[in-house]
């Protein structure tokens, strides 16, 4: 070791699942890193999550599906997919071998459409499941399924059953109480949570005195966003003791290390992928020079440190 | 493909709200008439960039000509940028025109408001194009379309050209042609694409959907498309990637 | 009535009491208008919102209260306040024909703090009461207070049974269900609800290791959650048969236009009085403009015509 | 008090990191020293106005200067400004320092980092200014304050002037004064205070907190105050309206 240069080291763990360093990118924003490999290393991430994937392919919604708000972005893609044969195929061959966890995406509109991906992608190269349980079009007693604590925790039980890998679930902040939302997923069985989803919101075009979006509401993402989730990912964080990944707004190093110190075990960029193609493995760079300049050797050693 | 700072070599007000911008890039010898780049704004608080067609590729200068209209704050901002400043670009995306197959064929040039100046692009490529554009009122970028080729031209208050708009200008003149570019409004397209199918004309359309990747990855940028689309798997193709131009025929324009 | 000038009608209605425009100014943003008098003529607004009153001073929390987000801020006030007696005695008699419309924003730890307010604005110059539900230190069952439709219910019940002015209910965005909440106030007899108040967030400083506001949380406002906001207001317009005032990240004549036409009776400036201090009367002004443009002599007719 | 697109006289890079700004202002003639100006970011995503002392007044020209140091995103974007080009800005806003009942006593000014810049302000008004000053490392505006009073000054490294901080100097150099005015860090606050209660001499201190409105009425920049506020029926003061100045027992520095 020589005097100044000190190995730091960027590793972390979500239920038993190694990655380089903690910085992830976010579900739907990345495609299934095909598209962005033109520009960024995937072997410096420490995983790619890929777009939702269902048990067939979804047209999502029409156009107009995305518009531009202060700081953020709406958009009601309305999960678009290839369904899992041409994700199996095509997808998730490309991702293999990159050097990076792989991290699935699962969307449904039923139970039973959930646990068909599931099923099929056991003994996959996927390493981790993350089951994307704000689908707009899963209902539970009139407010969609990841609303309610008792669906959350049903959902997870079975995914839970029917899973060879380890089940994150990503929830919705569209809740009164998010830590409710957190113990109903670890009750569940949820080997970890991930957080936020968009927070939905809606724009008005009022010279076509329309709906900036075909789908009327959208799901609002970016910066705008970055204070909600934060908070949320705090209260997450100690109320459950299962790993948190943190996501909602992050566009830089800075901002990816107010997750960890609130409580993350790794974090995921979404909307500025769209801003920076190389911001998930920059911003990777960053918290490490930030542990550098700190004298910090460990990334772990900054997680959780704020209460 | 490449995300560059690009140099700012001129900035220049053509017409009300019509700015003419060159920046120096390095991609000018790989780009294709029809493609686009993404510009970036430097308001933090506009998130995506900006698509704007290259309207002119000189890959001798290493350098692309942006036209475009100020409609909103992202283009305004870019409106404010002088020689000497860097932009952030993208580029070049997409796919554009098919020039090589058809650069001595007969090239109808069909293009409405902003839609017109990735038509000069694809002029300066082709042996025999001919221009029918529209125009609101104020024209801009005529003397460069002459220059690249035959023009036949429509303002809808009649103060140049045909009065009426591009589809006028077709029923007028009587112009021939194996293929069609077009570039515009969505109304216009259909028309266009109505008109190409009742003369069994090959066609091409460049599409325009808000983007928000620019690069396929997001899915934000759709459009219909008449058969199911071997990436998605469903019928909607990405203007980004896919496109901006597809064959009329493929595109469902309902 | 000459060619091109048509009067254009601006007055709007809220529980009877009519104003001479939609614009009002959000409560905490505007003081009792006192500082604001300097840049501002007050008779150009609709009404004037009040700071949140209180039976008695109230110290609020301890600094750093405030901290900038991107396109947002966060505050955490805590709703300091001189208390009704000097409320009385100062503020109100400065606001006291000025020709705008006096809206006294009531908080309170507890209900009868609140109703103790609401008597002593009885037979005084203030036209409405907005009374604020969001309050940080008013709990129930484990959530705040404003976040549980049968609190909601009974708090509006209550006030309503003491209070001589009109009702206007303020609602909590940070729940699952806007159109819950609005019914909610409804059924308890509300004359009217405003929403969005602030959606709670937070900040962390990375080099201090600590929260960026003293109080760990605050609200978050400014152009960040106007697409939440226009979405909420949007739900509840639609769930309620009682008058919306819509706020939110409010900047300018063309937000406020979107308000309206989600269905918002009249809309709040907040966030964005600290930007530029006659924010208000020049969006009232725009919303005048944009009318004429576009050849629409009532303001009424932009009111919910988009569904 | 004005909200006004103040002109840009000069910038100018004085230090590494810290700027001095000469603006045109319609205000200058009502400034007092140790006021200060809200300066508005032209980027959307940046809301709130950074509060900037007042450095030096010039009524005559019309003009005040700001002295600053770049801490973020909102001061970098103001170090950008070129002359001819303008800045949204209040002002003036707050107290300021007591300048006409002390004018010919002895006046200690008490300085330390960025909180220098104001009192030269002060010291163009004073009769015998006396100026205590700390810095980190590189020292700047020395030569104005010299022109103005007398200094001496302290820096962390020794590179200038006695080797510690501006407490450093008070100890060390035999000082009088009626007065002491003072603006730095709040620990330099709390020492000044401390020693000017031991010694029993007057003391102003101005005070800093995170500002929204900047004029009173969001309450988001108060400091405790040792007695209730007039205004706020609380032990709370805005430092935005009721300081930025206070009397340093006024204030509950703790
Ligand atoms: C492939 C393609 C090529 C284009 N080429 C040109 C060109 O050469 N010259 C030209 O003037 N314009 C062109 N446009 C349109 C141009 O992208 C928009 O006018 C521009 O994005 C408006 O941005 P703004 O910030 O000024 O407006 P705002 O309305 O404030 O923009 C808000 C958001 O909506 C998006 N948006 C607004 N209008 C459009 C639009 N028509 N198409 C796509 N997104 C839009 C913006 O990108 C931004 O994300 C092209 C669009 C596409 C899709
Ligand atoms: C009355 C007063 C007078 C001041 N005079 C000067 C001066 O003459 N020269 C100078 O260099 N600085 C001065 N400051 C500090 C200056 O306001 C901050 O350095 C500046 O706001 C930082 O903005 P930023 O965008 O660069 O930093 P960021 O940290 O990005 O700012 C983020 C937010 O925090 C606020 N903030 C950050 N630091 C401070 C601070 N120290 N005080 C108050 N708000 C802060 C900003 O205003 C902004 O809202 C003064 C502060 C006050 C309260
Ligand atoms: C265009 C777009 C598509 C998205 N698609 C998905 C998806 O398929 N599944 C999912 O769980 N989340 C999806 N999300 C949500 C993101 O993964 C992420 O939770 C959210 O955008 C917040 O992070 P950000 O602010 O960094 O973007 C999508 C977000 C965007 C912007
Ligand atoms: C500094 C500050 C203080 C506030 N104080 C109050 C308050 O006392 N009572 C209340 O009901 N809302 C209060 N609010 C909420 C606003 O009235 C408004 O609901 C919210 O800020 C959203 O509007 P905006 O984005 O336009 O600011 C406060 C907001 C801010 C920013
Ligand atoms: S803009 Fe993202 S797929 Fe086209
Ligand atoms: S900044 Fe608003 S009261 Fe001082």
């Amino acid at each position: 070791m020589k005097s100044g240069i000190r190995e730091i080291k960027m590793e972390t763990e979500i239920a038993g699942i190694k990655m380089k360093n903690p910085v992830m990118t976010a579900s739907g924003t990345f495609g299934s890193g095909m598209e962005y490999s033109d520009f960024e290393d995937l072997s410096l991430l420490g995983a790619v999550v890929t777009k939702g994937v269902a048990s067939v392919p979804w047209s999502g919604n029409p156009s107009p599906r995305i518009c531009e708000t202060a700081s953020g972005l709406l958009n009601a893609i309305g999960l678009q997919n290839p369904g899992i044969d041409v994700f199996l195929k095509r997808d998730l061959p490309f991702l293999t071998g990159k050097g990076t966890r792989i991290i699935v995406n699962v969307c449904g509109h039923t139970e039973e459409e959930y646990l068909e991906v599931v099923e099929r992608l056991k003994d996959t190269s996927a390493d981790l499941l993350e089951i994307n349980i704000s689908c707009p079009n899963v209902k539970e007693g009139g407010i969609a399924f990841g609303q309610d604590p008792g669906a959350i925790e049903k959902i997870t039980k079975s995914v839970k059953k029917h899973a060879s890998q380890p089940v994150i679930m990503k929830l919705s902040p569209n809740v009164t109480d998010i830590k409710e939302s957190a113990r109903a997923a670890e009750a569940g069985g949820a080997d970890a949570i991930s957080l936020i989803n968009t927070l939905t919101g809606m724009k008005i075009d009022i010279h076509k005195r329309a709906f900036a979006l075909a789908n009327k509401t959208g799901g609002l993402s970016g910066p705008a966003i970055k204070p909600v989730a934060l908070r949320m990912v705090y209260e997450a964080a100690h109320a459950v003791s299962i790993p948190v990944i943190g996501m909602g707004g992050i566009s830089c190093a800075d901002d990816a290390i107010e997750f960890l110190m609130a409580g993350a075990r790794a974090v995921s960029v979404g909307t500025e992928n769209f801003r920076n193609p190389c911001a998930a493995s920059e911003i990777a760079g960053g918290i490490r020079d930030f542990l550098q300049e700190n004298h910090i050797t460990d990334v772990r050693d900054i997680i959780d440190v704020v209460k | 493909m490449i995300k560059e700072n690009a140099v700012v070599i001129s900035q220049e007000k053509i017409a009300s709200g019509i700015y003419s911008l060159v920046l120096g890039v390095t991609f000018a010898e790989e780009a294709v008439p029809g493609q686009f780049v993404s510009v970036y704004c430097r308001d933090a608080s506009r998130l995506m960039p900006r698509p704007i067609s290259l309207c002119e590729i000189f890959p001798d200068r290493g350098a692309v000509r942006l036209v475009y209209r100020v409609a909103g704050a992202g283009t305004e901002e870019f409106s404010r940028l002088h020689s000497g400043e860097t932009a952030e670009i993208m580029g070049p995306l997409g796919n554009g025109f098919p020039i090589e197959e058809n650069r001595d064929k007969k090239v109808l040039l069909i293009g409405g408001g902003i839609g017109i100046p990735p038509l000069l692009a694809c002029a300066e490529k082709l042996s025999h194009p001919v221009f029918a554009v529209g125009y609101r009122s104020e024209t801009y970028l005529l003397a460069d379309l002459k220059k690249a080729g035959q023009v036949h031209a429509a303002t809808e208050d009649g103060s140049y050209g045909i009065c009426g708009n591009v589809m006028d200008v077709i029923c007028s003149v009587p112009l021939e042609a194996d293929v069609i570019f077009a570039c515009g409004p969505k109304p216009m397209l259909k028309a266009v694409k109505a008109y190409a199918e009742k003369n069994a004309i090959e066609c091409w359309i460049s599409m325009e959907e808000r983007m928000a990747c620019g690069i396929g990855a997001c899915l934000g940028c759709v459009c219909k498309t008449t058969e199911i689309n071997s990436h998605s798997m469903v019928r909607n193709a990405r203007v980004c990637k896919d496109g901006p131009v597809f064959k009329a025929g493929e595109v469902d324009l309902s």
